[in-house]
């Protein structure tokens, strides 16, 4: 039932996603763009690009600390988004999802906004903070632009999962747990039940975020789902090289980085 | 969920739910009218309502102008308006079932009124505050925990108000199945502006049927300070359809032309912050910006998105005064007239007493006093020590 | 100018004019229909009275005996009783032509509720305390000084309540033509006595209607906490004539059998203190010692000679709390009903839980919650700060 | 007009009166003892010896320190009554009237403080805080014992003037001033009308105190009344020799104590 020609089609693959969340700028743009690629090394099927902000009402404090350090670095929604061309220019051939909150992409303007997307090659947009009744007018939009609206389910989303789920576009990020990101993932009974349902309606593959951080979790989340979004546990993993990084040692740290995923994912 | 352009919901698809199950449960709760019996039961059996409505005859004479009439919620139990709404919240929390609430503050007034109604309902209470607000309102920390609630420091960001708001609602996300989050002002997503309105407007409609009673007509202005804007709310929204010329005053801090105030809709633009749509002050970037005022209760770079709506009809006009406005009209309503204000109250009152003298004798002014300034005592004896 | 053997006017020759003058213009007042029209309407109007009759659920499961109500002198403004006699006197001193008053205060109450009303009516106001109270109390001190007061520091003795009131008596004494004392509690020279109470009844007054509404019937037991007495004589003095068991509370300090107390009709003795026959605590030679107790506003070597008068009659039971109950008691109602109330409060508390249990459950009983707490919280941390 | 047989016959002049005030035990018993007899040698007429008190309501801040000084010595009523027997056997001959708050007397008991002045020989007794009104019942006992109870009498006593005075014993004090001990002299127009007006009413020689303090005021009193009483300067003269007492110079103290009382009433 899965529909095959996500993201422009650049995802054809629609099981065993590997989704990997970076914030744009942390801890520079560069080695932004070094992570990423070496994730795609590793693996990865679609790239989450975090615009860091101020108040992100859904991350926990793993991803407010990585945005505290992108800011500070100086990473904005418009600066995240033309780091997107660069790093096609340094290799990353898999299709990047914008990942941003809601206020910058206001700030911009909507029709700004969806301007850069596509002037930049963007392929997808996911706003955490812009639930299904919120965001008709932007999907229009993200639609005509054939950029695809990453929409979130939650376990408590009940009779609203079918409608969430029917309309899903690229992937369907399911919110395993109730929580911020970065929390303790918790695979229970109840939880299988919802993916199982998420999966009955959607068209798209169905890939699951929140606490997924050893290699544990990951095996069981792809028993299960069609892909697993890893955030958090990045973000850990870039912070264990924070020192190599700033004493100049940036190839220790992306080998050391490199070995890391590869355990998380193997 | 709008009022106008403003409002909604802009949350992460995990509160939905229980944003859901909260309006289901408000609106049976407003249509039952044993929940409102029990509202003004409470209201007045334990807060102490309807408050006085005042008038302040020494300072009308002595501005030369208007009369001037002050609606006491610095009389309500806990010393502000902010008891209503917490009252209100609270027993809908209980008609849910919820037996665990949660409530940020900022100066901490709002989170002795949540641990106050906690404590009169038996409900287990978690308040966030700012670690720099923690150090700043020690003495309110202790009433909170004396009320038997606990207080969680909040690091993130500059640690204040937002930075709190910001760390319950992550938390209630995670606790959304048993806990309430009981929010302070009309602030936050659908239902939350509406309903904490609704908890206030108490003021309003009190301060309606009293003025009625003694000037045998409603007063030409009435003024309230904005934070968030719940008192404003509470005291605007029975007015709304009526002639009065309604008055909201923000803080301008150290001027509005410096980057030190928190006049959101005088120097903000629309965007979204705590889950709604709405005027908030933040840069180029869309990053909320951090808002500054000597009053910790206006401290705020949001405001109510119904404000915000009537800033865009006109309905409402929004003013600013700053610090030391604010703090000049304190002392002088204090020697006036024996009432020590709040600091936040102070900036409608300031207004207020810039158009008065202006304004003719058969005219009429009804300020909203919000809060008695006892918890502001070690700000004004900093600014005034030497002076008094 | 006497209850039973008590009371009387003990003062200098040069007082005696003064007093007669007081009360001819007090009994004057007192058969005048537009005085007591102008002294209920400040009350309702500006003091926010009446206060609340709030029963006190949670409590009275709790201790599972009789039902509990308090009357919320709390809610008065400016956060006490005190309210209550400062108005009805200021008023009495407009009347008299007089336009400077001077008060007495320990903890500061007195202070602030004598410098708002002196505000209020254009007068102007003196408060003597004493120099270590000033130093205890440094917020009322500054909330005096900014309601436009002039604090007088005592040095004499050592420099507290006691000494504060002998400065008031002598400057009195001194400028008795033009200055109106306003004492703070039920105690000096006739007609104060009498008239303080009369200025504190309505506390009385509200409480037996209010009850009769909410229970058809009046209270079984009725408490209050005794200092120089006015909240007790405000409660006590409507219900003598009726059922209801009186009793009032002293403050037993560290303990009766230990020297650090203040209670008076306990351990005291009669004789002559501020002008007044009445019990007070002295030693062999008739010298008054100093009183102990963790409240301020208990912290008197003298009591109202109303008590005297109650206390050799019986009318009244006196029963004496500690430190140590009192603060138990007030954590107790903090907890369970939300209501910080003042130390000097907690005391009637105190032996009304204590009692409470062993009445049976269709038995009622009312505390005068005669003010809040927020005066104590430098106090409470002290003593609270590593249990919280 | 003026009776002559007052003070049990002791004080036979009804006009020039000269009262001076001491605290008993200021600083010593023994000092209060040889501070009399000076008086006494200044042409002193009745001696009021002050009990100290705790809470002294009609005193000012000289007699509060005092005060003080001799509570701290052990001074009490008792003590004081019988410091009176002391000062017959060093010599002092003239009447000596106990000046005591209500609160020791009280404690003590009307019958028992009556016997104690009677075994002492005290002449005369004055209570500050117990006006005409309050004292019906300790004239009576002062009469039956043939002591004098001073009363005193207000420039505001007004409509009560004219009773006080008729009842007086012993002299009439005579407030020149409203306000407390130890403050300032202010001999008004008003003033003399007053004194004139008592001395109309009075049976007994009408002494004029409080605030009197220079040899200047001593005289205009001498020129209006029948007796001048001198409190607080004459304890401000004792504090002067403070220090030689302590440094137990006690004979130099006394001659410029003398010395200065002379000057006070040449």
């Amino acid at each position: 039932m899965l529909t095959k020609t996500s993201f422009q089609g650049k995802l054809e693959k629609t099981e065993d996603l590997f989704i990997p969340f970076l914030v744009a700028g942390d801890p520079s743009p560069s080695m932004t763009i070094a992570f990423a690629l070496r994730l795609q090394q590793q693996g990865a099927d679609v790239l989450e690009l975090g615009v860091p902000y101020s108040d992100p009402l859904a991350d926990g404090p793993t991803i407010q600390r990585a945005a505290r350090r992108a800011l500070n670095a100086g990473m904005s929604l418009r600066k995240a988004i033309e780091l997107v061309p660069q790093l096609r220019k340094h290799g990353l051939t898999i299709p990047v999802v914008i990942f941003t909150y809601y206020n910058p992409v206001l700030r911009l303007g909507h029709d700004q906004f969806f301007e850069l997307l596509e002037e930049n090659g963007v392929e997808g947009v996911l706003i955490p903070d812009l639930p299904f009744e919120e965001s008709e007018e932007i999907r229009g939009q993200a639609e005509s632009k054939d950029i695809e609206f990453i929409s979130l389910v939650a376990p408590n989303s009940e009779q609203r999962i079918k409608q969430i789920a029917e309309n899903a576009k690229g992937f369907l990020y399911c919110v395993s747990t109730l929580g911020v990101t970065g929390g303790e993932n918790k695979m229970t009974g109840e939880s299988l039940a919802f993916i199982k349902k998420v999966k009955e309606y959607s068209p798209v593959p169905v890939a699951v975020g929140f606490g997924v951080s050893t290699n544990e979790d990951v095996k069981i989340v792809r028993e299960h789902a069609d892909g697993v979004i890893i955030g958090s546990k990045i973000i850990r993993l870039i912070e264990n090289e924070l020192d190599k990084i700033n004493s100049g040692e940036k190839s220790g740290a992306l080998k050391s980085f490199s070995n890391s995923i590869a355990e998380l994912v193997k | 969920g709008r009022f106008g352009d403003f409002g909604g919901k802009y949350v992460p698809e995990t509160l939905m739910g229980p944003l859901q199950e909260l309006e289901d449960a408000l609106d049976q709760a407003m249509e039952d009218q044993a929940f409102h019996d029990e509202y003004h039961h409470v209201l007045e059996e334990y807060a102490g309502r309807p408050t006085a409505l005042t008038y302040a005859d020494k300072i009308s004479d002595y501005l030369g102008g208007a009369k001037i009439y002050l609606k006491r919620e610095d009389l309500n139990h806990t010393g502000a308006h902010k008891l209503n709404n917490a009252i209100g919240q609270a027993l809908l929390a209980k008609r849910m079932g919820k037996e665990k609430i949660i409530a940020e503050t900022g100066a901490g007034q709002h989170g002795v009124a949540s641990a106050t109604v906690a404590a009169k309902f038996g409900l287990k209470c978690k308040v966030f505050m700012g670690e720099e607000d923690i150090r700043r309102q020690e003495l309110n920390v202790f009433r909170m925990k004396l009320l038997g609630a606990e207080v969680v420091s909040v690091s993130s960001g500059n640690g204040t108000l937002k930075d709190a708001t910001n760390e319950a609602i992550r938390y209630w996300v995670a606790n959304c199945e048993d806990h309430f989050y009981l929010i302070g002002s009309v602030v936050g997503p659908h239902p939350y502006p509406r309903m904490v309105r609704d908890f206030q407007r108490v003021i309003g409609d009190e301060s309606k049927k009293q003025f009625l009673e003694v000037e045998q007509e409603l007063p030409n202005r009435i003024y309230a300070c904005v934070g968030g804007g719940s008192n404003a709310m509470g005291m605007f929204y029975p007015f709304l359809e009526d002639d009065a010329e309604l008055i909201g005053v923000e803080a301008a801090g150290r001027g509005i032309d410096t980057p030190e105030h928190a006049a959101t809709l005088t120097k903000g633009a629309p965007g979204v912050i705590h889950g709604s749509l709405t005027y908030l002050m933040q840069d180029d970037n869309g990053q909320i910006t951090e808002p500054y005022s000597i009053s910790a209760g206006l401290d705020y770079p949001g405001i109510g998105p119904e404000h915000a709506h009537l800033f865009q009809t006109k309905r409402v006009r929004y003013e600013s005064i700053t610090d030391k406005e604010a703090l000049d009209a304190l002392r002088l309503l204090t020697e006036c007239e024996g009432i020590i204000p709040a600091i936040e109250t102070a900036h409608a009152l300031a207004q207020a007493f810039k158009e008065a003298g202006s304004m003719s004798k058969d005219e009429t002014i009804l300020i909203n006093l919000s809060g008695r300034g006892d918890k502001d005592m070690a700000t004004l004896m900093e600014h005034f020590e030497e002076e008094v």
